[in-house]
């Protein structure tokens, strides 16, 4: 038998090996969708609450709809979910009025509960939101997100499992009741004692926190307890029983929906752009009754997703394709003209742009920075530049010497030839930076900073102590694998070299360890970017409030903090507010914690027959305001038309 | 009794015999392996001639501070994408030479070739014949410099490769039974270990601001512990051919008599067999050097191989890449450094092809 | 005399190598008749089995090259055949055995592969047939339960085993002639006797001519008819066995008888060598190969080249009589060599030293 | 066999146990973790996420956790893509991967060997140089040049192939070629030494004097010999194959594994490269095995102890 064996075996191999091929090209073919385009990198995920980059933002906005939605032109408020709204005189409250038309993808009509349980998901600490920061502005939100309870509180006791009879995946049983006691304790506790906590041994601390509350219940007075398993059930705490959290009762929270049609808002503080906001994709709605029934991740399946948006989720493949068909229950249906379009998941500009050139997408959003000159030059009407609400910068480490000195900061500034950087090296696809805040954004004028003064810097420098580049240690500038960022680090190590003979050494970092170097203050400058949220000062400059989540250069100013977080809010006359805007960007591009460099140009390639993809500062290009022109689209393809 | 013939006693014939035997078999003067091996290799023309380019490689490598070269790191925004030209460059500018050749962390003999450079040659140097790259800085100049720590790479991880697979294989291969079992399951393990994951982890680890300082404390900069890392990779292929050859050559009569005039283990093991092993090790080095360099650029164009300023071919053959789109190829990013190293692992491939026939044993003095 | 079945007629092979043109075989010219065995015999280098090769067409083209003469088999001429033509003679007509039994079988195939290759290719037999016929030619060699064993790989088989594989392959198509090239060196003395005995027995029953190349005389001696001895490319002597061990012609072949212990005498003597080396083929010397180690060599010997003459049925190449003439001692280079004692007739007996 | 295979299956459960228990340790010794997000959350927020990827339970709890779990082959939900369970991105990506995969060994064995035994017939002459000269080439270029030359040559030149992209047979040609071709050169290369080899046994001297023709022989006796060299690097050659797929993956936008595996790698997600190292431990270790029986099965001498 082994004689038979060992001689039939390579044309056994050969046989498995051809016949494995086989299958590998036996896939099905796809039938070409009315639009392609290249979505970039695959999207985090199409759950609103957890998300956060552009290419979720095209998928979620085709999926569901908000309150409001933005019209691509000028980005205003249009009526979505919402028919219209009013603010009140104070206009600390706003109501918005529901359209009935408005359905889910399973025929059931969309009502405010849908908003109330949906902001309330993206409140929950355990979504982990993101962007729940948005909804600081409605009263109470904050205290919920951050899980904050006093004493004498309403508030509501989240049990583990969910009540019998609902579905599985709903929240745990709530029990509601007033806070009498409050109590916090520290399983062998890492940081005892110590005053000043660093963030690793902060954030280490609070893994070991056990909380203990007294809470009376319809005049009886329970105890409960949350916090880490493994630390929560250690003997000593016996006597309180376990709870997945204990929150500030919901209805504390300035979100209420008095009948189906109507959602009232209540804010803190006047919030003009906060109709705006609910335009912003984490904002929008999801249907409960899947999201409790499925759970995640099954509830985001095609065959399961429920969304209101003018698109069905059709199929989905990792890192391959998303198709989306024409939803029949949109309320605006017939309005929208493309029935089947595919978001390709391509990682490589360079292969988004061969895709384009051969005729297999007709809209790749992003185009290699090197060909930028060449396709300018060819003068393509397939080409569009768009200016984009977004800034790259230098985040300066003040907490470490010399940077500690604003001179030197200045000086480094100054020492940067920005338009040489971004008309010679980068070669256009951005406009040099005069302020922090983007320009774009209409009723606000920034102050002038970033000049190219190198003897001015080299002074500041020597004033400094350091003439001439001598005695400063050598600096780390970190930055992360993108080719852009690349060029440009090398670049202006160049220029500090040449013009004050600092010695920069580049550090790149693929993304998880630049971010975290970055939040641990590991680093001398590193390269940064911020795209505006919405169109106001503020997302840009609130940010380096003492403090502040995305701060991370250690920089603190009192005047600063003090016009970001009371004296701007509270001013109602939006000039005055303004006005205080570009005081407070005044003391930031003194104190130069951080080096504006340049704001990108949104750059993309989109077909000449493809209509209603309009410019704006936020590069949002909702997909159901696009239609095709089928006779010019049948001129151009007509010679090469491959498929 | 004398015989008829002669008039010498018997035993002076066998004496005369014998000298004219010594002296015969002295005639014929053995060659050794090695002297036998190099007539053979200058022989064979395409390993000789590749011998002679890597030669050159080499030393050009290691001169180039040496040579009149334009500074591999001044960027130059008016001299962006230019083709290859030979338009005289500027003038070297003296007092910037730290940031246009990084000569302050060059060792002591480049520095000391660096200057020498500009007292031969003062401020002149040779126009951009490869052109200039998206930065306008040099091509040609940075193919040079590419090629010292291009060639470092691919030596150091193939020599780290070698001692590690050779001794390990020989080990494995002599001693036989349930060690060399043992031994040969735990390469399949360690063929099994998706390494790519492996060097990212590695890389950003070593990245860690406390190890780097560490390690800068003993003067090891990322590169020396990059060269390390593939070394320790690629020595696994290694391992698996020398125990392979040396299973196949154990039973062989020499080793069963190098035994009975009491050889040790260690000494069979490293005298007599390795030797033997020797054309197999020679092929497979040909084969690592290039494809350890090939890692090198693959690990650039994932954006973890050497990082700027330092340069490697690596580096530039990943630039090249960068710039071929069907709008506008500019072509001498990707000709020069891909036709370095492809020739460079040319010349190792047909000079591993000619070792390997001049080094096999069976065929001396053919 | 038969009509000759097979005849080389001045056979020339030579081999370009890097240091110059080597002269393997150099004008060699010898009969076989059917059913006849000749041995060819020869210190090793002396183109014995570059004749047989050559004979077979199995040169390596690229080194080697036939030069002149003729190889004519049943009349016509193998060299220049195509190689299809030469193919189809291969195996049929000629067949070959070879030297080391445990190379020569393909240790990747089992020997029922390598057997019905040959039939099936020749014969046109199918694989069933051609399986039978190996089974069978596998008893004849002698080898114990062939049906099974047949299935079985080479590695599986002694030395001797392989052998009579070789000969059961060889002689799958009744080849008229059958080239056997030292097929016993490799094997032990037992074993050589078995292989002989079968070659004799299976001549006898096919009727094969055998050409039968070996350095040992004790094998000429037992299994030829007629023997050529050749010396650096050519045939120094060719006469029947019998005669050739009665009374060799020439020094070499006298030597050769010399340096093997003989039953047939009475007293036990010292076995006297061949003084030197074997001849460089590259630089031969003028005049006759072997005069630098002949002890009966005259000057002539190393002007002149003795041409192979025909005497009754023998030929030799030797300007001297071996019997009458006088020895003289061989020591220095070209000259005369000590301790060679005269042929056996008429020296007088050697003193038991 | 059967003995062969048990043994060779239990030391795939210890090879597997090594490797997922190395990168566990790994991957959280790597600065970063999967809840770094582009904009720096808020620290409450990263304690619940951390909460829910159950980070925050003691190291030896995890171990044992995933591992409980990893013997139910429920390798969890990607940390960086919550839309899909790690088994799903596998199921997916696997096929794409092995296709690619196979299609590019194809490729290579089938080239590497013609063009291996023609040269080694031919030895000397110009076929044998030539060849020889394009598979040293084929090393010698990286195999990320060598995609973007055949792009620009069969996508815009002759506009044969798409430029890249999935789903129909048209998009593998060109990917399979470039992942395929320096393993086709490696096996032209290493089967003409070995074909070298063989053709100067004796053996093949016998199968001439057999009468067979030069096909006959060189196809039937030789080739199996020439086979073996070939058939041992075959276990390095799918490994390079496979870690060559993330660079032809990410070019030609292609859902395989490779990518998945770079992506979850740079973006420390822990789940999904576990579960990625133990796709590739086991398609290496399992490939590597094949090869070694194969080689023993080929070579008769070699016992199937």
């Amino acid at each position: 038998m082994q004689a038979i064996g060992r001689k039939l075996f390579p044309y056994l191999a050969a046989i498995l090996l051809l016949l494995a091929a086989y299958f590998a090209v036996a896939g099905e073919r796809r039938a070409p969708a009315d639009f392609t385009f290249v979505n970039g990198t695959e999207i985090k995920s199409i759950d609103p609450a957890i998300s956060t980059g552009q290419p979720e933002g095209r998928i979620i906005r085709a999926l569901f709809e908000g309150l409001v939605n933005w019209d691509p032109r000028d980005l205003s408020s249009t009526p979505g979910v919402a028919a219209r709204w009013e603010m009140s005189e104070d206009s600390r409250r706003i109501t918005f009025h529901l359209r009935d038309d408005a359905l889910w993808s399973d025929g059931t009509p969309v009502t405010a509960d849908d908003f109330v349980y949906s902001y309330r998901r993206l409140l929950d600490p355990l979504t982990a939101a993101q962007y729940a920061y948005q909804l600081y502005y409605v009263v109470g939100a904050e205290k919920y997100n951050r899980g904050q309870v006093a004493v004498g509180d309403r508030v509501e006791i989240e049990r583990f499992d969910p009540p019998s009879g609902a579905p599985p995946h709903a929240r745990g049983e709530l029990l509601r009741g007033t806070l009498l006691e409050y109590a916090e304790a520290f399983v062998d506790d890492p940081a005892a004692g110590k005053t000043e906590l660093s963030d690793d041994e902060q954030r280490e601390r609070l893994r070991r926190r056990v909380r203990m509350y007294t809470i009376e219940i319809d005049g009886e007075a329970r105890r409960f307890k949350t916090g880490v398993a493994a630390f929560r059930d250690e003997p000593e705490f016996d006597a309180y029983e376990p709870v997945k959290q204990v929150l500030v009762d919901f209805d504390t929270v300035g979100i209420r929906a008095p009948d189906d049609r109507t959602l009232i808002f209540e804010l803190n503080n006047p919030a003009p752009y906060f109709v705006s906001l609910t335009g912003f994709y984490p904002l929008y709605p999801v249907h409960r009754e899947t999201v409790e029934r499925f759970g995640s991740p099954d509830w985001m399946r095609p065959e399961n997703l429920v969304g209101n948006g003018p698109y069905r989720l059709e199929e989905r493949a990792f890192r391959d394709y998303i198709r989306l068909a024409k939803s029949e229950t949109y309320w605006n249906a017939e309005n929208v003209k493309l029935d089947v379009i595919d978001a390709l998941a391509v990682e490589s500009n360079v292969t988004a742009l061969n895709m384009y050139e051969n005729r297999q997408v007709d809209w790749t959003p992003v185009v290699p920075t090197v060909i930028l000159p060449e396709l300018k030059k060819q003068d393509r009407d397939d080409l569009r530049v768009a200016p984009y609400l977004t800034i790259t910068y230098f985040r300066f480490n003040v907490t470490r010497s010399p940077l500690t000195d604003a001179r030197v900061r200045r000086a480094l500034s100054l020492a940067i030839d920005r338009p040489e950087i971004v008309d010679k090296i980068m070669r256009g696809g951005r406009t040099a930076a005069t302020s922090f805040v983007p320009i774009g954004i209409e009723g606000y004028e920034s102050p002038d900073c970033c000049q190219h003064d190198p003897e001015e810097a080299r002074r500041l420098l020597a004033k400094a102590g350091f003439p001439g580049g001598k005695g400063m240690r050598k600096l780390t500038l970190l930055h992360n694998a993108s080719e852009d960022a690349e060029k440009l680090c090398q670049a202006v190590q160049f220029q500090w070299h040449d013009t004050l003979g600092v010695e920069v050494e580049l550090v790149r970092q693929e993304w998880g360890t630049y971010q975290e170097k970055v939040r641990n203050l590991e680093y001398d400058v590193a390269i940064a970017g911020w795209i505006g949220d919405y169109v106001d000062p503020n997302t840009f400059l609130d940010m380096f409030v003492t403090g502040g989540g995305n701060n991370n250069t250690g920089w603190s100013h009192a005047e600063f903090d003090a016009i970001i977080k009371e004296r701007a809010p509270r001013e109602r006359d939006p000039e005055k507010r303004l006005a205080l805007m570009r005081q407070a960007e005044e003391i930031l591009l003194a104190e130069m914690p951080v080096v504006p460099l340049y704001f990108p140009e949104r750059n993309y390639l989109v077909r000449t027959y493809v209509k209603g993809l309009h410019n704006n500062i936020l590069d949002v290009h909702p997909l159901h305001d696009l239609w095709i022109d089928e006779a010019e689209r049948e001129r151009q393809t007509a010679p090469r038309r491959k498929r | 009794m004398n015989r008829t013939t002669g008039n010498r006693t018997k035993g002076e014939h066998e004496l005369e015999r014998y000298a004219a035997l010594w002296e015969e078999a002295r005639a014929i003067r053995g060659t050794s392996l090695g002297r036998d091996a190099w007539r053979r290799l200058r022989r064979q023309r395409a390993a000789m001639a590749s011998l002679v380019a890597l030669c050159v490689v080499t030393v050009l490598a290691l001169i180039t501070p040496l040579l009149p070269l334009q500074p591999p790191r001044r960027v130059d925004s008016d001299r962006i994408f230019m083709p290859p030209t030979f338009s005289r460059p500027a003038a070297l500018d003296l007092d910037k030479l730290d940031a246009d050749f990084g000569r302050k962390d060059l060792d002591l003999v480049s520095r000391a070739l660096l200057d020498a450079r500009l007292a031969l040659f003062g401020g002149w140097s040779l126009p951009s014949i490869c052109g200039t790259d998206e930065l306008g800085r040099d091509l040609f100049s940075r193919l040079f410099w590419g090629a010292r720590v291009s060639l470092a790479v691919g030596v150091v991880a193939t020599l780290v490769s070698l001692v590690i697979g050779v001794s390990y294989g020989a080990t494995a291969g002599y001693l036989g039974g349930r060690i060399d079992n043992f031994m040969m399951r735990l390469v399949d393990i360690l063929y099994s270990v998706p390494f790519i994951c492996v060097v990212i982890l590695l890389v950003s680890i070593l990245s860690e601001d406390s190890i780097r300082t560490w390690l800068e404390s003993w003067h090891i900069d990322r590169i020396t512990i990059f060269y390390l890392v593939v070394g320790a990779i690629y020595w696994l292929t290694m391992s698996r051919v020398v125990r392979g050859q040396i299973i196949s050559l154990k039973n062989e009569q020499f080793v069963e008599a190098a035994r009975t005039i009491g050889a040790s283990q260690r000494r069979i093991i490293f005298f007599h067999l390795v030797p033997n092993v020797l054309s197999v090790v020679i092929v497979y080095l040909t084969l690592t050097i290039p494809s350890v360099m090939l890692f090198e650029a693959f690990l650039s164009f994932l954006g973890l191989g050497v990082q700027a300023p330092d340069v490697s071919w690596g580096l530039l053959v990943n630039q090249g890449f960068n710039v071929i789109t069907p709008i506008k190829i500019y072509w001498w990013l990707v000709v020069f450094p891909g036709l370095a190293l492809a020739l460079t692992l040319y010349a190792l491939n047909f000079l591993g092809d000619g070792l390997r026939d001049a080094l096999d044993p069976r065929l001396k003095n053919r | 005399m038969s009509e000759p079945l097979l005849e080389i007629d001045d056979l020339q092979v030579q081999f370009d190598t890097e240091d110059g043109l080597v002269r393997a075989v150099d004008g060699v010219s010898f009969d076989v008749a059917p059913g006849e065995t000749l041995g060819i015999v020869g210190e090793s280098g002396s183109g014995k089995s570059v004749t047989s090769l050559a004979i077979m067409g199995l040169v390596p083209q690229p080194p080697g090259r036939i030069a002149g003469g003729q190889v004519r088999f049943a009349g016509r001429d193998l060299i220049g055949l195509p190689q299809a033509d030469m193919a189809a003679i291969r195996g049929n007509h000629i067949a070959m055995i070879f030297q080391d039994p445990m190379t020569a079988l393909n240790p990747f195939l089992t020997v029922a592969d390598q057997l019905c290759e040959v039939t099936q290719r020749h014969r046109g037999y199918t694989r069933r047939q051609a399986l039978d016929h190996a089974v069978d030619l596998l008893e004849q060699v002698g080898i114990p339960n062939a049906a099974r064993r047949i299935l079985d790989y080479p590695h599986q088989f002694s030395g001797g085993m392989r052998q009579r594989v070789m000969i059961a392959m060889a002689l799958s198509c009744q080849p008229q002639v059958l080239i056997a090239d030292e097929p016993t060196t490799a094997l032990d003395v037992t074993i050589q006797a078995q292989i002989l005995a079968l070659m004799k027995a299976l001549q006898a029953a096919v009727g094969t001519a055998i050409v039968l190349i070996t350095h040992d005389m004790g094998v000429i001696a037992n299994s030829c008819d007629r023997v050529c001895v050749m010396y650096a490319g050519r045939i120094v002597e060719e006469a029947p066995v019998d005669e050739l061990f009665a009374s060799p012609r020439h020094p070499y072949t006298l030597g050769l008888l010399e340096s093997i212990p003989r039953l047939d005498e009475a007293q036990a003597h010292r076995l006297t060598p061949i003084e030197g080396q074997p001849p460089d083929l590259m630089h031969l010397p003028k005049g006759c190969a072997f005069a630098p180690r002949c002890p009966f060599s005259i000057e002539r010997c190393h002007a002149e080249d003795p041409p192979l003459e025909e005497h009754e049925a023998r030929r030799h190449a030797c300007f001297v009589d071996v019997a009458t003439a006088a020895r003289h001692p061989v020591a220095e280079q070209g000259g005369h060599g000590p301790g060679f004692s005269s042929p056996q007739g008429s020296s007088s007996p050697e003193d038991a030293s | 066999m059967i003995a062969f295979l048990l043994r060779r299956f239990m030391w795939f459960v210890i090879t597997v146990w090594a490797v997922q228990s190395l990168s566990f340790f790994l991957v959280r010794l790597a600065p970063g973790g999967p809840f770094t997000q582009e904009r720096n959350v808020p620290l409450h927020v990263e304690l619940a996420q951390r909460a829910k990827l159950n980070l925050d339970v003691p190291l030896y709890e995890q171990y044992f956790g995933y591992f409980g779990k990893l013997f139910r082959f429920d390798l969890g939900i990607s940390d960086r893509q919550p839309d899909f369970t790690v088994n799903e991105i596998i199921a997916a990506g696997f096929p794409v991967s092995a296709s690619l995969g196979v299609l590019a060994l194809l490729f290579a064995v089938a080239l590497g060997l013609a063009a291996g035994i023609v040269s080694a017939v031919f030895r000397g002459r110009g076929w044998d140089v030539s060849i020889m000269a394009a598979a040293t080439l084929g090393i010698a270029v990286p195999s990320f040049v060598v995609a973007s030359v055949v792009i620009i040559l069969f996508v815009f030149v002759w506009p044969l192939f798409p430029a890249a992209g999935w789903g129909e047979p048209a998009n593998l040609v060109l990917p399979a070629f470039c992942l395929g071709a320096p393993y086709a050169a490696y096996i032209a290369r290493l089967s003409r030494t070995g074909m070298l080899e063989v053709l100067s046994q004796d053996y093949i001297r016998t199968a001439y004097a057999k009468g067979l023709s030069t096909r006959a022989v060189v196809l039937r006796h030789a080739l199996r010999g020439a086979l073996l060299p070939v058939f041992s690097f075959l276990g390095p050659a799918v490994a390079g194959i496979l870690t060559g797929s993330l660079v032809i993956e990410k070019i030609f936008a292609i859902p395989g594994l490779g990518v998945h595996l770079l992506n979850a790698a740079l973006q420390r997600d822990f789940t999904l490269m576990l579960g990625m190292v133990l796709v590739y431990t086991t398609v290496l270790y399992s490939m590597n095995t094949l090869v070694d029986l194969s080689y023993r099965i080929l070579d008769p001498r070699v016992e199937l102890t």
